[in-house]
């Protein structure tokens, strides 16, 4: 579909646009798009293969700040709109970006249909739980009590957790990361790029100015290691700043719990094992919530099947193999025709 | 529409006569639609001009016997040239009461009705509200009434099929298409070649329509007819020699995509959402990705233009289609395709409204929101359809455009154009110029949104290209290099280049001609889309009264060709027949300041010819 | 809100419409339709305080035959109307019904949002697996290879599962019923009914028409005892026409697997017992498809929490007790004014 | 205007002077809005009239000292009335070099520019794009320059106010305050007043403000100040004598429409989705639940109209609020409302587009959006605000006439309106006539599309009500039963009261009233919506010099009043500005075929006096 290009040893600047940064000083954004920079050199494609898509609001801002292709659409769209991009090039590496907002609220639907589809896209939730471009509006994922311009009684619905929601949505990918880890974040995106199929990532992500501090209890620096759990397939679940803590199974209440691990505790064995590609595990940690739980950090799900793309190109080519002219003179003369005056 | 005379002459042979219309009607479980498609093309291979229109119920499978699940088919043929699928049929076939009660309000006067006696029992009568049987109470005096019991004729027929009385029954719709097709001395040949095709799987089946359909035709032959009912002569018309087919619009629009698609060297990606009546496009294209057709089945219509609009960016054709409802919700989309400056095929199949309206039946009363019905100032290029076979022109010309102009093009069809059928005789694809797109590949001086000095298009760069990654969005920007820009000049510039741009078009498309009749006079009818047909029969049959009438029809609806103005200031009168409460209309007013008035008719169906030309006749005075 | 009305004694004949049905012969809306009137005879709301909203599609047309207030409104968008209804008239008993093209395709964010903010309203999904009013195109819950007017070659996509859907939206209640079920049905609607807040029911229709039989591998009558799994709340998990087989936990590999119950098999002890307000044992249940395992039947979760309309009437009460004459005059002068030429 | 000469003049005393304007401009961390508003306060108080606009930059918060991160506000106040917020400043105080940048442009020649050298440092120049000192470069020789070094001057005050560096560093934008207040002679008692409440809780700086404050006002008395700068008089305009508050239009509106509610005796159900700059009236409503109030936060703009729509179904008022791109999103469920005859208030604070556009600019281009734009034939009434205070009365206006004809009615706003504040004569609320809604609650005859002989409006039953069980939907219905139908004549009929419903109102709503001038004469300017002031004043000018013009401002843009036809045809030419390509003027043409002309101007910001005078005068000849 493209040129070859030129190999040239790809950095982080590689990625780096012209663009000046316009978010808030302080900003999580910030922190991302390094990490996006950094992984997307470490995958090694050329900039000119990748396109990034977003909507609207403070994250879907991201495309001006890649020296890539981009396309920054409107509000709650963009995964709509790069699934067209992937089926009509599919050999571009495309990448969705969008806030909390822009994905789950307006485009809730979108988000769930190029889930279900599972079209080759890497979709980055960056989830600050609250709107950030209009000035900080509670969101969908904003806690309950949550008080804004729009709730000065403090919101009253229950937030959505971005990866259940997938998870419901039928993701065969899903991951969360934090803003603020720097080796985390390219790590993941790395996994989710070499997913083929979609690939759902909710980064945590501070908004300084609508929302500063609201995952402090899971990502300030004292209790951290308390509240992280970071996954590795085939690893036991253990988190704690001295490992001293894992999740077992109660199958009598069907729940995980925490437990005391090693000295005084029970052995790692009894520990639960991660298993990316178990759906019931998935959900199990897709639901951990602090302080009461760890925070599930890392690759949750990673279930592959033929993604949607694939099979769209398979039946174009099929098609195409039985038509190889794609004659429009023929095309127009099929089924019945009549000659005037010598009727066939 | 001579056809009334079709069945009052001297029985002693076939008399000739111009043109006839027909409509069948029974319960959806009938095979209307069928035995419709199928007379449809045994009277195109005799080579009569035609045009047909089927009207589904609303219902998907009404209880059988009730009024709303008739389903009609009616075909204007003729020896002349047919413009309309004919004012008021001049023989209806009634396979149920039911089919009675709704169509015989619109028979001609004198009209024949056949109806299959074997379903005029109580229990149908009571379903279909009638309060008695109405063959016998004298309420159809006006009408020529030919009873049969084609129900009984068919059983008898298929006897020996081997098929079960159920199945037997079912094909007393080729008995009725046997009848008729004696009456107008059609060739069964066609019907038993395609009966035998579609039934391979079901032999008994195939062997028991195909007796039907003999069975049907031989009673014609046979049978005694009741005075005034017999077999008639309908000459081939003159048609330009050639190959022909029968083609209907929604057929002739995706064809046209494709054609249209191949010219400009692009894939085409079709990204949709299931409506009515747009849904037979999305139908038909689905079975031919073997043409660089790839379509996507959306979420909804907002994803479905979403889609289109990431396919364009990704450098193919990127092409939606919908009807009211789903219009009205791909106006923000269209609005960031104008922003972005991509090209966008829109094609509104328009629907009776408004809201969710009547889905089923046609109107043509989306132009203002084609033309108007965005956020800002955000101006597209708008293009309607006349015809079945124009549709396929007019497609290529949305391609032609969007891709030259880098824009949306919304082309305007309807249900009338979408589902009715006329014969088309089938161009030359190699006739016409392909106008292949030019990809910008060279970063040397590459601004995204530096323009061509005369089409005041944007470069379109394929994303993949090396060395010319960059980034758009619907936020404004700089005249230049595309980056966003609050600056307010700029603003104004953007703003007034947008404008220049689609205004522009009107320089690149043919002067408007007039259709029939002379470029000035007393009065010009103007018309669009698909009142296409009434009008211009109507405005013939004046002019051969001798009438200074002239027919002017636009295919370009926005900008409006550039010597509109001129043209109908060289009238007294200007008419504006429209299948809304008044759209075009006033788009002339404002743009050329002329008293144009309306002719408006919002039933859900076509104008006739008569209500156009009475309309014009008391404007003459 | 309302006026007080007679009591009269319901049947399922008081909520008739005097409308004629019109969907197909054999459509199995038509059960449905009895086992809803059923269901409100004997919940025993008068059908003057009831309302019915639908979007658009054959089972939109629903509200028509209930002789209750209806609303049939625009596609897809039936949950965020009816969230319009219960808000501003709290006392109604709102019911939602649509098909999946309706509720998971166009309407799939409207039904997350009401879901995930738990308005109380009786969401139910007629779930055909096909858009049956557009003609038979295939929907979100299509099975993959489902070939339709817009898919001739076969459909690529992943069907969606409607209630691992809701759960992921959030939902506090979700269950299963048949069209064909005529006793399951009043009762698991009378449970809907029952829940405060949003209930989302997933009603397996047959489309005689278009997908005809597309449920048979679990509804025909020599397989149903044997694929379904009916729900009861305490009860071991147990199905079969025999009640010979039922469901374990094989916590190992973390999911339900069939056994043989009895006689040589396991003892019922080994079942897992149901519990509706488990949602890990809610998503494996939800999840759950034939042949390999039986379709869940009934309430499947159950897990209440305070209703939206219920917090929002109570901000707004709240409210209006602070402001309790809504003097307009006071609203205007609040803040700084001034007298011109006196200023204070 | 005539406030240029505020520094020209005699030092020895304070010489009076008719108006003045001033902005403030500074990085978005500098205070600028509070600053603002509290000189707005003290003006007004002082009895001058006013308008100010505030100026946001589009970025939330961008890094210190860039061009994007600088914030604005303009105030013009004097001792006449004031129509806008002035055309150019006279006064601009820069509080850093960015500032400057983006804002020295728009002063008048010789006005002058007060800067905080304090920020006049290298980096900043940098950040600002400067290649040097504006300062030194001779760049600001057209202007008056007075440098001072405000941060230092504020870090002074405050040094014993016991607040850090940092903290005492942000009190500069009160030292500035301090200092216009000494220009225009402002009492400084309201703003310590408020300073006071205000940090109850942070005591320390709170007197740090206050100390800032009274050094500024100092520095003017004591300083030597340069040449030309010197403290002036504005006397208090002649207001009608009453109460008086400053008013925004999103403030206003959203009492504007409590007040509605209220008369109708209906319950307000205001459904929204965030969007810039519609945002504020849902920020403003959902602090005032106490008042019959319910607000709702919906997933996304059609979810909102939706809901609102609901909500009137169920028998409140549905309202629901948008821009731009969110408006586009609701036109389908508009069209819904439109088919089931439902009242909601759409109401539309109108940006710079398309698409996403400048989102925190003004625009007035959606108005063939509101007119036109929906699927169908779907007629709406449409109103818009002329000024912040006006928007209270036609927010009741749009409820009145939504209730009383079930239609949806669009109010349209813009930015600048929503943002803009001015000083209010506070109404008393009960010199407004109530128009209680009567829901139906007689079964007897009832047929849910019965409809008024008068206003053709069909009844209005809240569910719940006993023995009144109906169902409507976006079908199309019976005329009588309201029953969904498909018969051809009914959808004609039923087209057809729908439209004669909306052209009705025109029967309900004033006589379109010339705001100044003559009936009849050389020229008319017609406008609509926040052109108010600038032709106001702009017609004002003209007419002192003896000239024919006249000013017609609409409020009712759909239907239009029933005498504007004949009003328009008094005059020799008609001039139409609008902050868009020309949409009205479309409207104005085709409906009355009168030749008028456009005044465009699109630039995301308001029209200025001298344009549309300079306008009007070419037109005069
Ligand atoms: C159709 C439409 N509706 C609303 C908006 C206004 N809007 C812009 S961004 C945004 C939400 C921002 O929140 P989020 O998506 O979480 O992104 P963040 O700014 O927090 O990164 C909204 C409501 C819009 N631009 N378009
Ligand atoms: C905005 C809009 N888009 C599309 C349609 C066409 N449409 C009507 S019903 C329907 C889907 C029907 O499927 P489903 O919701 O599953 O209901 P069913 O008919 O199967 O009961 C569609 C696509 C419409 N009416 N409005
Ligand atoms: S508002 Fe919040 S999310 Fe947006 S740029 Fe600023 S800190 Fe980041
Ligand atoms: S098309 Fe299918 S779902 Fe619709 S009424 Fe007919 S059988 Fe029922
Ligand atoms: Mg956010
Ligand atoms: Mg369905």
């Amino acid at each position: 579909m493209n040129d070859t290009v030129m190999p040239r040893a790809l950095t982080p600047e590689s990625f780096e646009s012209d663009q000046e940064i316009r978010w808030c000083p302080g900003c999580g954004d910030y922190a991302i798009v390094k990490g996006v920079r950094k992984a997307l050199a470490e995958i090694g494609t050329q900039p000119d293969q990748v396109v990034f898509v977003s909507g609207i609001g403070c994250a879907s801002r991201f495309p001006y700040y890649m020296a890539t292709y981009g396309f920054h659409t409107i509000h709650g769209r963009a995964p709509a709109i790069a699934s067209g991009v992937k089926l009509a090039n599919p050999a571009l590496d495309v990448w969705v970006v969008g806030g909390d907002g822009d994905m789950l609220s307006i485009g809730g639907n979108h988000t769930m249909h190029a889930i279900r589809r599972n079209i080759d896209l890497n979709i980055l939730l960056f989830n600050n739980e609250i709107y950030g471009l209009t000035k900080g509006q509670y969101s969908p994922t904003s806690r309950v009590g949550t008080r804004s311009p729009s709730t000065p009684m403090g919101s009253i619905d229950y937030p959505v957790n971005a990866l259940l929601y997938a998870l419901g949505a039928g993701a065969h990918f899903i991951a969360r990361t934090v803003d603020t880890l720097q080796k985390h974040v390219p790590e993941v995106l790395k996994r989710a790029h070499a997913h083929k199929g979609a690939s759902f990532v909710e980064i945590i992500q501070n908004c300084i100015v609508y929302n500063d501090g609201a995952f402090d209890h899971f990502t300030a620096k004292d209790v951290a290691s308390e509240r992280q759990l970071l996954l590795e397939h085939g690893k036991p679940l253990r988190f704690g700043k001295k490992l001293d803590k894992g999740l077992r199974f109660d199958p009598k209440a069907m729940r995980l719990e925490v437990v005391q691990v090693g000295e005084g505790g029970v052995p790692e064995s009894e520990l639960v094992v991660h298993d990316e590609t178990n759906l019931s595990l998935a959900s199990m940690l897709a639901a951990l919530e602090p302080p009461t739980f760890p925070i599930a950090l890392g690759v949750i799900y990673c279930n592959p099947a033929e993604s949607y793309d694939h099979a769209f190109t398979g039946q174009l080519e099929a098609a195409r193999a039985k038509a190889p002219k794609a004659d429009i003179n023929a095309l127009l003369r099929k089924g019945h025709t009549w000659n005037i005056g010598t009727p066939r | 529409m001579s056809g009334s005379a079709a069945h009052q002459i001297d029985p002693a042979e076939r008399p000739e006569i111009d043109s006839v219309v027909v409509r069948f009607a029974g319960d959806s479980g009938d095979g209307i639609q069928l035995t419709g498609s199928r007379f449809t093309e045994t009277v195109a291979i005799a080579g009569n001009d035609l045009e047909t229109f089927p009207d589904f119920p609303a219902e998907i499978r009404a209880p059988v016997g009730t009024t709303y699940g008739v389903s009609a088919f009616q075909i204007n043929f003729g020896s002349r040239t047919i413009m309309t699928s004919g004012d008021a049929p001049d023989v209806l076939v009634a396979l149920n009461p039911a089919a009675l009660k709704t169509n015989v309000g619109d028979l001609k006067p004198g009209g024949l009705v056949i109806v299959d006696t074997g379903t005029f029992i109580d229990k149908n009568f009571e379903k279909a509200g009638y309060p008695a049987n109405p063959l016998e109470d004298g309420s159809l005096s006006r009408f020529q009434v030919f009873p049969i019991d084609i129900s009984k004729q068919t059983l008898e027929a298929v006897k020996d099929s081997g098929v079960s009385k159920r199945d037997g029954l079912r094909a007393k719709n080729f008995w009725t298409l046997g009848l008729i097709d004696w009456m107008y001395d059609r060739d069964l040949a066609p019907t038993i070649k395609w009966i035998e095709a579609k039934f391979t799987k079901e032999p008994e089946v195939g062997k028991a329509n195909v007796s039907a359909l003999k069975a049907g035709h031989a009673y014609g032959e046979t049978a005694e007819m009741p005075a005034g009912v017999r077999g008639v002569t309908i000459r081939p018309a003159e048609h330009a020699p050639g190959l022909y087919r029968t083609i209907t619009g929604a057929d002739s629009l995706a064809y046209g995509l494709i054609a249209g698609a191949q010219l400009a060297g692009l894939d085409l990606f079709f990204a949709s959402y299931p409506i009515t009546p747009a849904s037979a496009v999305l139908h038909t294209l689905a079975g031919l990705k073997g043409y660089n057709v790839a379509t996507f089945q959306a979420e909804d219509e907002i994803a479905a233009a979403a889609a289109a609009i990431g396919a364009s960016y990704a450098g193919a054709l990127g092409i939606t289609s919908s009807s009211g409802p789903g219009m009205a919700l791909k106006t923000e989309a269209i609005g960031l395709a104008i922003g972005v400056e991509l090209p966008l095929v829109v094609l509104d199949t328009q629907r009776a409204g408004p809201s969710t309206g009547m889905p089923t039946k046609t109107e043509q009363s989306d132009l203002y929101l084609a033309v108007y019905g965005r956020n800002a100032d955000a101006p597209v290029v708008v293009l309607s359809a006349r015809s079945p076979s124009d549709a396929f022109d007019t497609a290529i010309e949305a391609i032609r455009i969007a891709t030259k102009f880098m824009t949306p093009v919304i082309l305007l069809s309807d249900t009338y154009i979408a589902s009715a059928a006329e014969p088309w005789l089938i161009p030359d694809f190699g006739t016409y110029r392909p106008f292949p797109v030019k990809f910008r590949t060279e970063p040397e001086g590459f601004h995204p949104f530096l323009r061509d000095k005369d089409t005041l298009a944007r470069p379109w760069v394929k994303p993949g290209t090396p060395g010319m990654a960059h980034r758009v969005g619907g936020l404004e920007k700089n005249f230049n290099s595309g980056h966003i820009s609050y600056d307010p000049i700029n603003h104004q510039r953007m703003t007034d280049v947008r404008k220049a741009k689609i205004d522009g078009v009107a320089k690149d498309i043919p002067a408007q001609a007039v259709d029939q009749g002379d470029s000035k006079g007393k009065v010009a009818v103007v018309g669009w889309g698909s009142t296409y047909g009434p009008i211009s029969r109507a405005v013939g049959n004046l002019r051969r009264e001798g009438k200074a009438v002239s027919h002017i029809h636009l295919r370009h609806l926005w900008p409006l060709p550039r010597n509109l103005g001129e043209l109908l200031k060289g009238f007294d009168q200007v008419i504006v027949p429209e299948m809304n409460t008044g759209q075009l209309i006033t788009m002339l007013r404002n743009q050329y300041l002329v008293p144009a008035e309306g002719l408006n008719k919002v039933m859900g169906r076509p104008f006739t010819i008569s209500e156009i030309e009475a309309a014009i006749r008391s404007k003459l005075g």
